[in-house]
Parts: C-alpha cells; structure tokens; sequence
C-alpha cells in the first residue's frame, strides 16, 4: 500500500482520486447539540469531529480581570479509532486541543473584553470541547473548522439571580476574527493537504498553519521530522492560498 | 429526585404533548463509524448515542485473557457538553455503575465462549441527553454489536418507565426523570423476555413496579422493530 | 463443593443449615465509633461492616439551596478479602455505595429540609462512609442495614462561630423513613435470601430490593444474567416480606 | 504543634485521669477477620485498629518478585470518619510516610528469605484515631503477623513516649498529642530490646529523649504481655 | 497574550538593553549532573535549564521495547519555584505538549537504529523561567546528548524570535513574551538547516513569519558557537 | 567493592579519604534563583540539591487563624538518578519532605506568628520546594541545609491591592531559630556522618537528628532495620556535636 500511494503521488495523483492541493469532501451541521450553547458537526471525507461549546460563569484571571475565558479541550473517544482507549487524555490529544485552542486565542477569534459580567469576579467562561468521532486522518484542520463554526453559532445565556437560564439566550456571541487552520504534508518532493490517515502516517514531515481573515498568520506548528526553510515558506504561502478556500464554507 | 409545583401532565398530555405510553421520535443508524467493527447512531428525542464495538480482538496484558471465553468490556461516557452544565471530561461515579449494569445488561445476548483469549469492546458515547441515556446508550450497543457481526441470541432492547403526576409512563425526557416519582430502566431479550438490566429508584407500590415492567415489555416491542428496520437499513 | 451446594438446595437446604429464605446470625453494634456523630457495625454471619457518619458545613446544591446534601461512600478496605488491593474504589465499591445511596435518598430517609443553616449558603453535608472488614457475600445488604442504623445514631454537633464543636450535639438528625434493603438470589429454581459468598459466587441472578416501612419500592438492582418478568415478581414480593423482618432489628 | 493555655497534667493527674507513665485501658483480639491469613484488633483508650496479614503469596506482576526472599508490604489507611472532620478516602502523605516506617518497624522480627518470589501483605486499618494511631497499627500488625502462622523473632511491641506540661509521659491521647512538647512513637523487639521504629517531633533536650526512650522499652513490658494473652487467648 | 501600554522597545533599546538581534547572556556547562550518562546545563538571561540523558538504557516493561530502534523520551518539568506564582508539581498540558514537540525536535539527530530495544531518555528540568524556556531546555538537551557520547548528525541549536513594537526581535525574555505580537521558537541543525522545531503563536505577516525564521537561522549560529566551546570546556 | 569499603571502615578509613565523622566538601549558593523569595544550592560531595522558597496569599488553618502556613514538597526529578523516574512523589521523596519539614516546624524556625495577612481570612504561605539535581547519598542533610540557608535569604514580597508584587519586597522572612539536620549512619560497630551512596546502601542502620542551636532535639527518625538504646544514645550524643561545625556554614 505504501508503495501505491508514493508511487500515485509521483504522478500528482492520490488514492482517493483527489488533486494534491484539493480537500476531501467536506460536510457541515450547525447546531448539532442543542444542549450546547453552540456546536458543530464537520466531516473531512469519513473524519468526523463533533465539537460542542458550553458557556459558564468563571473567574477571571487576576491579570485580565475583565476579559472572559477560553478552555479548550479535545477527547479522543474511543469510538472513533480502534487505536483510541478509555483514559485521561494523551499527547496528541493536549497538543491537539492546544493547537486549535491557540488558533482562536491568538487570533482573537472571540471578543473577550466582551464577556465580563463583574469585574474581577464573574466572567463568561467559553468551554470548547471536541470529540472525535471517526479518525481518517487531518484531525487538526477538522476540528479547528467546527470549532470556529461551532462559535460562530454559539449563544449567550440569560442569566437570573445570578445563575445560568439554561436555553434561554440574550444575544450571540461576539467574534472578532475568523481563522482557518491548514496542515499540509510533505511526502517525497510533493505537499498535499488534508491527508487521510494511510497518507498521514507516510508523511516525512507536516505543518500546521492557522491564517486569519487579514492574511496574518496566528498560529502554526510543525508536527514530524524536519523540514527546510524553503519548504517551509512554500507551506505558509499554500496555506494561505487554501484558507481563502476552506473559508467561504463557514 | 426533586419536587416540583409544576404539573408534568395536563389532560393527559406530557410536557411534549406525548401521551403515557407514547415513546419519543426514535431515529436510528447504523454503520455510523467507517472505523469501527460495528457501529450505531441512536436517537430517543433529543437523548442521543454513539456506539461502537472493536472486537473480538487480541487482549492485551495477556493476563486478563480469559482462556475459554471472550472478555466484555464496556464503557459509557458522556460528552461534556450533551448536558446543561458542562460535565467535566472522564468517567464520574455514575459512568462507572452505568458502565458496569450495561455490560450485564448485554452479556446474556453474546456468546462469549467462540472468542477465547479475545477482548470485545463496546464503547458508548453519549453526545446528548435528555433523560433515559443509558437506555438509549444500550440501543446503541446493541445494534453496534449486530453490525459487528457477532453472534448473539437475540438483539436487546432497552426502554425506560416511571411515574409522574400519579401516570405510569415510559420513556422519560429529562425534565420527567428529574421531578419523577420513579425511574427504571429495563433491558430484555425481545424472543425469550429475558431481562438483563433491571434498575429503579423512586417511590412507588411493588404493584406499580411489576406494572410498569409489563408496560416496557409491550412497548419495547417497538423499539425492537425500530433496531431491525435500522440494520436493514444498512444493506439496502 | 459447587455441586455439593447445589444439591442442598435442590432439597431446600444450605450449606450452613439455613432455610432458603432464611437470614444468617445478625449481629448489629451502634455508636461503635465515638469520633462519628453516627455509626453502627453489622454482622451477617462473617460478612463485618462498619459504617460511620459525618456531618460537615457544606454548600448546598443551587437547585436545593435549602436542603442538605447527603453522600455516601464505600472503601473495599484489602483487610476484608485476599481479592481487594489498595486503591481508588473499583467498579463493585462504587455500585454498593451508589446502591446503598439510592436506598436511603430515595426513601426520604432523611429530612433533608431540616438540615439547612442558611439558604443557599450553608447546609449539613451527612457524609456515609462504609467500610468493608471481612466478606462473606451479602455485602450490599448488611451496608445497608448498617447505614440505616448508623443513620439513627446520629446526633448533629453543635455551632459555634460558624466552626463545628465537635463530641458536642444539639440534637438528633432527623428522620422520616426507614428503607429496609434485601437482595434475592436466583439458583436453579430456587430463590434464597442473604447469600453467603460460596452461594453468591453461584447464582444464577440476584435483584436487589428496598422497601420503605409504608411497602413502597424506592430502589431496585438487578446485579448479575438475566431474570424473567414472572421471577421479578416473585422476588419482589418475598422482599417486601422478609424487610418486615429484617425492620425488626433497627 | 498548637500552644494551649489548658493544663494537660493537674495534681499529677492526666485529663484522662491517667499518672504520666500509664497507659490507657488496651483490648487486644486476634482472629478478628475470617478471610485473613492473620488478623487483630487492637484498642489503646479510644484509639482503634484492624489488621490483616495476607500471604505469603504469590507476587504479580513477577518482575516485582525477589528471588530469594519475601518481599514486605504495609498499608496504613484511616477510615474517613475515624478523626473530628472527616478525612477524604485514600492514603495522603502522611499514611505514605506511616506506611514506610510501619515496614520498617516490622521487617526486622521477621524471616523473609524463607519465601522467596512471595509477598506477605500487611494492612492497617484505623477506625477510630485518638493519639498515638501509628504505634496502635502496629501491635495490631505484630499480631495478625503472630496470627498468620508466619514464623518471627519476637513480637513488635510499639508505644508513644512524649512531654506534655514538663512531664515526660507514655501513651499520648489525642489531646495530648496536638499540645505536646514532644511526641515519640518507638517500637522494639522484647526480647533484644532492638528498636525498630523511632521517629520523634517536638522540642526537647537530648536526654529527656533517651529518658523516654527508656521509659518506652520499660513500660512496653505490658504491652508485650497484652500481645501474648491475646494470642494466648486465640486458642482458648 | 496580553497587551500592555509598556514600550518594550525604547530608542531601539529593548527593557534589558539588547537591540533586536542581540541574544541575552549565554552561559553552558556540560557534565554538571555526574549520575547522568550525559548532562548540562544552560542559561540565557535568568531563564535556566538542566538537561540530563540516560541511556541507551534497556526499556522495561518489554513490549514498549521497538525491535530495530531506539525509543526516545523527552520530558520537560519546571521547578515550582522557577516561576512569580509558584507551578504545582508534575507536568501540565503545556508540559506534555513541550515534551512532545522536544522529543521531534531532538529525533532527527540521532541514530536511534543504532541501539535497539533501548530507550534513551532525555529528561529537562527548568530551574528559573525568563521566556524562551523550551528552546533553553532544547539547548541544555542537546549538550547533554553529546556528553552522553551519543552519535549524533549535528548539534541542536534552538532559539525563540518574535515580533514586539513593530519589531522583529530574538530571544524573547519573560516580559517580551507576555506582550509580543509572536512567539516563535525553533530548532535547527546547522549544517543542513533542517529545522525540527517551529511553533509559532501570535499576528504577523507571512513575511514576518519567513523574516523570523531566516533571523533565528542567522543568530543561532552564535548559540551553536557557543555549544561547541561548552563541550570542549569539559574535556579542558 | 562491599568488601573493601567494609575493610577500610574496619580501619576508621572511607573510600573518599575521609574520617569516620568528617563530612565531605559542602558548597553553598545562595540566591540562586531570583525568582523565588528564597533559594541556596547545596553541595555534599556530589550530592547535589535546589531548594527555592515561594510566598503566596494563603487561608489559615481554621485552628491557628492568624498564623502563617509552612508547606514542603521535594522532587526527586528523573535528572539526578538513574533510579528516579517520572511521576508523582514516591515514598522516599515524601518521607525526605517530611522530615525536613518537621525539623523546620517543631523547631519553630519560621516565626509563623508574624505572618499574618488578615486575622482568619489571609496568611502567607511559605512553600519549600526540595529538587535533588544529583544524589550521591545523605540528601536528607543536604536538604534540611539547603532548605534552612533558602529560609535565611527568603524575602517577604510587596503587596498591593490584595496582589503580590513579585521581585519587590517589603522585608525578610521573620526567623526564630536554625535547626540542623544530621544523620548518623551504623556501619558494623561504627558511626559515620554523611554517607555517600555507596557507603549508604551498606548501611546497617541510620537515624536522622534535628538539633536546634539550643541544643534541643526537634526531629528524629530511624531510616533502616534496628538500633539497640545505646546506639540511639551515642548517635544523639555525636548529632549534637556535629551540629555545631554544620552550623558555622549558616
């Protein structure tokens, strides 16, 4: 198999037919989880992510006390691989949930200075959890997708007596920015983006790069082996060309 | 469980215009999880499971290998935001019991003994809910398990009932299980009325506990309907 | 020894001469622990639970504010058996605490209402604690028993400057029901009441059942296979019955 | 250690009424626990333990084994109600500690390289704590050992010395304990006088140490006979 | 990352004086921790890591073992103390995340084929935190690689750049990082100009991006100086 | 090299040339890391320990409301051992913690009264962290040192508006008294201070001594098998003495 796949991309071609630069099909559903103030389900092809955002009343950082609060973690369910146990979360998981997390934080995706509710004492926590539901490769880019989407459609609680009126909403909740974040693989001379998982463990290295809607770039992180410094600017500049892309679908 | 000024039926009707022995929309498909060996979607109103089975696979330290059977494992989790206040991720106290009776509740329907040394995993996800999810969770499963193709005596078919405003019903919706006089939750084999997962909590007279038995067995027979139409489903 | 016992109970007989539906030797110590505000140590036989009772200034839950708050606990503590370790509870600890718990707060054993100090700020925490010392079958039943009875040992400590004086009390805690509860074992055809471990280890099923001294159910286990809906029924009858037996003790 | 302006010994005469070398009313029952290979009960005033002694038995995982001796094990663990507020389940630090000293006090009465690949499974249960709850784990521990049929050089007799109000004193209750100048917890070999466990916190001068520790070995005497009646009494 | 309405950069002058490209105080010894296979320490500014290798060691338990390669595993710890607030002991997720991105930055420098069935384990310990800690721990590891006597294709050079005032700068201390518009560390071999790690957080042009990158490239060749000296020093 | 070691101690020599009560070269570093309050590295020989000291806003104990709190922790990180591993505290890192701490505590050498913040709401906490950077025996001494010289140099920081100004400081920790730590190791019929591993792992016994600069004992704990009274007494006795050259180095 292994070979087929190298010898495919020596002629531009993959194993699902797909041109190098080209995503697999991409499937979006709002609102999934009406329990959730906000979510989104995004299939890459047969990756599935469900990522569901709660709201809280936290307590701010003593240093940004009233700027509200982002959390961000990821579960590889079992269900979604046969190489995924029960347990707290592992590496890729942390690194995972602190990729998208760093995208949506570095980017100032949500307007934080908006979801104070008492200053240095109460503010609006965003809790975004994500949920792997079959794993095919390209996790990253799939859950920073339903993430920022499951934002876009995230409400804001009313609150009374100080507690939390569940499904019962005041407004949307406010954003800033909306960034989209690219890996693309490099594999022999070629670079593809959205690897399938057969694709992805033949990877000699990839990089992940998240890009705002101004062209900056937020976040990014080299996730295998090495890569050149030309390489490397070839990925940024790719990367940014897709985003525009994988942006009209929000 | 706690009390309540409100009423939970008005002319007969239940806070979801369901009558007391209506069950809620049931949607249900398999083959959900390219993945998994089996997988199922299940859906009872808005309560909402995944399931999936890996397996019978290689159990691993071998020490756990049981030398003349398959080893059943199951676990049910919860996502952290399928409920009103966000459920911190992992396993709580009640996931462990639920995931222990589920595992009961299905092992009568399996034949472990064909998969000696081997482990089957049944992993149930609970990614929204609305009451009665470890009924619905045990739906899953057991349609997970029929996708998997292993072999079983019979599907099992899960149905909660209880009491509310002075009504056996069945099916509770969140609210219902909250203000309820009684919850039980039943699993059985549909052909033999075995039951494989029996559980109750409330306050109710032993009449009204066999009552409500009967009640699920007749009305679970929809639900087995519902699971066979879903595996058909998967080959058409 | 497994066909031994089975063919004494094929004639109504069990391997320690009691009836089918007879109890073992029941041996019940209150006030067994002086440092609890309540506590009482149960014998069936050689199965030896201790149960203690705590009380604490606890928050109450924001849907009760002014209820108190009832938890219970079990350690499977290695001295019982050669088959419990050290370590967090397992699966078996958890269910006979999560059993015993429902026994009690679904009964209304205890007047929750009576136990706050100050709305949505302060509440008694009844914290049940249960401790296994040798295992000999029947646990879920004597934890049971022993809780109820420590239950009615209780005494609630005294307040001073908002810090409990411990060994001191200004009352009883209070209490409106008393759940009796009985688990019933299915072997062969046979149903048998209070199993020892030779016997639990055998059985074909076995339903746990609390009744309240009014005969209503208030929590039911199936714990082990299958039973038919013409067994349960059995079953619940002779639990209703015999708990007027075992309600004797208290 | 808290100050108070209580006097802990008026007219010679402790708070509980006890002179300083006295010690409190002490039950001791061996065989308490059918399951265990050994087992004892031991009460120093208010102050309660269990112990059990499982093995010498085969040690899982075997990379944990010893090839040529038995490897020991102590847990000491207090029941959550056994203090004033109730302690959370499961060993904090300070149990760690216990847990190691308890071995050590214990290992050298006994004949380890006898049972080779084994383990021989010590566990202290403390259910009600009034002072001195260590020294109390142990005389259970020695016990359950004697009890287990498990070959040793003598019994581990175990005893607290301290200083409250000047006074050098045995047998530290609670009370005692929180306020004292000096709180030092030994144990010993009768026979040999080899002291296997001495830990000692406070603030006193050199001798006052060494006088306590005399005083210990003397009045540990009772104990010993104590421990020797409770077995004494096993096969009456 | 926060904002303030500090200048960082002043008359071209960074807080501690540097000019953008300038790198803080470098100080590295090797052979500090003398248990260790292979150790050193490094410092830039305040910012101080101890890095210590051991290994090729054999991996227990055996299955973890790769039949024709050796396993490596990185750690990344900070001393509680190393911080204003003091950290709780034990790894957080960003822990686990350096870790796991040193152990990729680290890798394509070794021959791990060359020792099979072994682990080496790299383990880096931050003693004081100014910014920049975990290409200082990257540093520190890849002396202590070399003391160790492990073949190696090059040296590791790592170094942070970023963006503060409208400008590109190197070597973020504490204070830069708290308020720069990009943090980007990264790691490199300097003959081939692999880079092995790149992370990067914060709003700058894709230029910018590329600008920093070529920057650390430039500027690490003074760190690898400076690593080369701090191996000879320990055979002086 | 049993044997050897054995040999020369029968002649009152050590491997390392030294005297039977003779300590290796002792290195101390003061403020060695400016981000804690307080910090000293301490050398042994090659025993190598970092001990910084951290102040934080903490809750009294509700039984002491207007006292300062005294926390230890020590780390025995995978870098100074080949016997250390990842992972929370195992039993030898605690009881080395706690030793330390009851030597510092019941010598009462932090004046815990003077730090007070608010009556029953706010005290400062004084967090000792112990970090064993190589071991080559005796870290008990080499901590209890190292942690006692930190205490000396630790400075209480600025507070403004309920916050820490971290690096400002408004005066030094307040001290009552200097406890040392020594620990006497049996070897055959002999004593020796200051064992390096080697010589530590043949050890037939060893007891560790607090000793205040008043000559009262504040701490002591027996480490290893058995010791008979008089050996308790001669070890005492020699802890004492030792104490004081121990002390010059403050």
């Amino acid at each position: 198999m292994k070979e087929y796949i190298l010898n495919l991309l020596e002629k531009n071609k993959r194993i699902d037919n797909r041109k190098l630069d080209e995503f697999r099909k991409i499937e979006i559903q709002k609102d999934f989880i009406q329990r959730a103030e906000g979510s989104a389900r995004v299939k890459f092809g047969s990756t599935d992510v469900i990522v569901g955002v709660k709201l809280e009343i936290s307590e701010p950082f003593p240093d940004t006390p009233d700027s509200g609060i982002l959390r961000t973690d990821a579960e590889f369910t079992p269900i979604a691989s046969e190489d995924f146990f029960p347990g707290p979360p592992n590496e890729n998981a942390i690194e995972l949930a602190r990729i998208v997390d760093r995208g949506i934080r570095e980017s100032e995706t949500i307007d934080l200075e908006k979801l104070c509710l008492e200053k240095g004492e109460k503010v609006w926590g965003v809790c975004i959890d994500i949920r792997i539901i079959n794993h095919d490769g390209n996790l990253i880019d799939a859950s920073a997708l339903a993430a920022l989407i499951a934002l876009t459609t995230t409400k804001i609680p009313k609150i009374k007596d100080d507690e939390i009126i569940r499904e019962e909403y005041s407004g949307k909740l406010p954003l800033k920015h909306k960034p989209i974040t690219i890996s693309i693989g490099k594999i022999g001379g070629k670079f593809i983006i959205d690897p399938c998982l057969q694709e992805e463990n033949l990877l000699d290295s990839i990089l992940t790069v998240s890009v705002r809607e101004d062209g900056k770039i937020c976040a990014m992180q080299k996730r295998k082996n090495s890569l050149k410094v030309e390489e490397i600017n070839k990925i940024i500049d790719l990367a940014v060309n897709k985003s525009k892309e994988l942006r009209k679908l929000i | 469980m706690m009390k309540t000024d409100e009423k939970l039926i008005i002319n007969g009707k239940r806070l979801d215009g369901r009558k007391p022995m209506d069950i809620r929309e049931i949607e249900m498909k398999v083959g959900v999880i390219p993945n998994a060996n089996g997988s199922a979607y299940v859906r009872f109103g808005k309560t909402t499971a995944f399931a999936a089975v890996y397996g019978p696979r290689e159990l691993i330290p071998k020490h756990l290998q049981e030398p003349d059977k398959a080893i059943l494992r199951c676990y049910y989790n919860m996502a952290p935001f399928s409920v009103s206040d966000r459920k911190r991720p992992g396993p709580d106290r009640r996931a462990v019991e639920i995931s222990k009776v589920t595992k009961l509740a299905i092992e009568p329907a399996l034949f472990l003994e064909e998969f000696p040394e081997t482990t089957i995993d049944v992993y149930i996800d609970i990614i929204q809910a609305d009451g009665s999810t470890r009924v619905t969770g045990i739906n899953a499963a057991s349609l997970a398990l029929a996708d998997a193709g292993i072999p079983m005596r019979d599907l099992i078919v899960a149905l909660s009932g209880g009491k509310i405003d002075d009504t056996l019903i069945i099916d509770l919706c969140g609210k219902e299980d909250n203000y309820s006089e009684a919850d039980i939750p039943i699993a059985f084999l549909p052909n033999t009325k075995e039951i494989t997962l029996l559980q109750m909590d409330g306050r109710i007279t032993p009449q009204e506990v066999k009552d409500t038995i009967r009640n699920i067995l007749k009305a679970g027979e929809q639900v087995y309907k519902k699971q066979k139409e879903a595996l058909k489903n998967r080959y058409k």
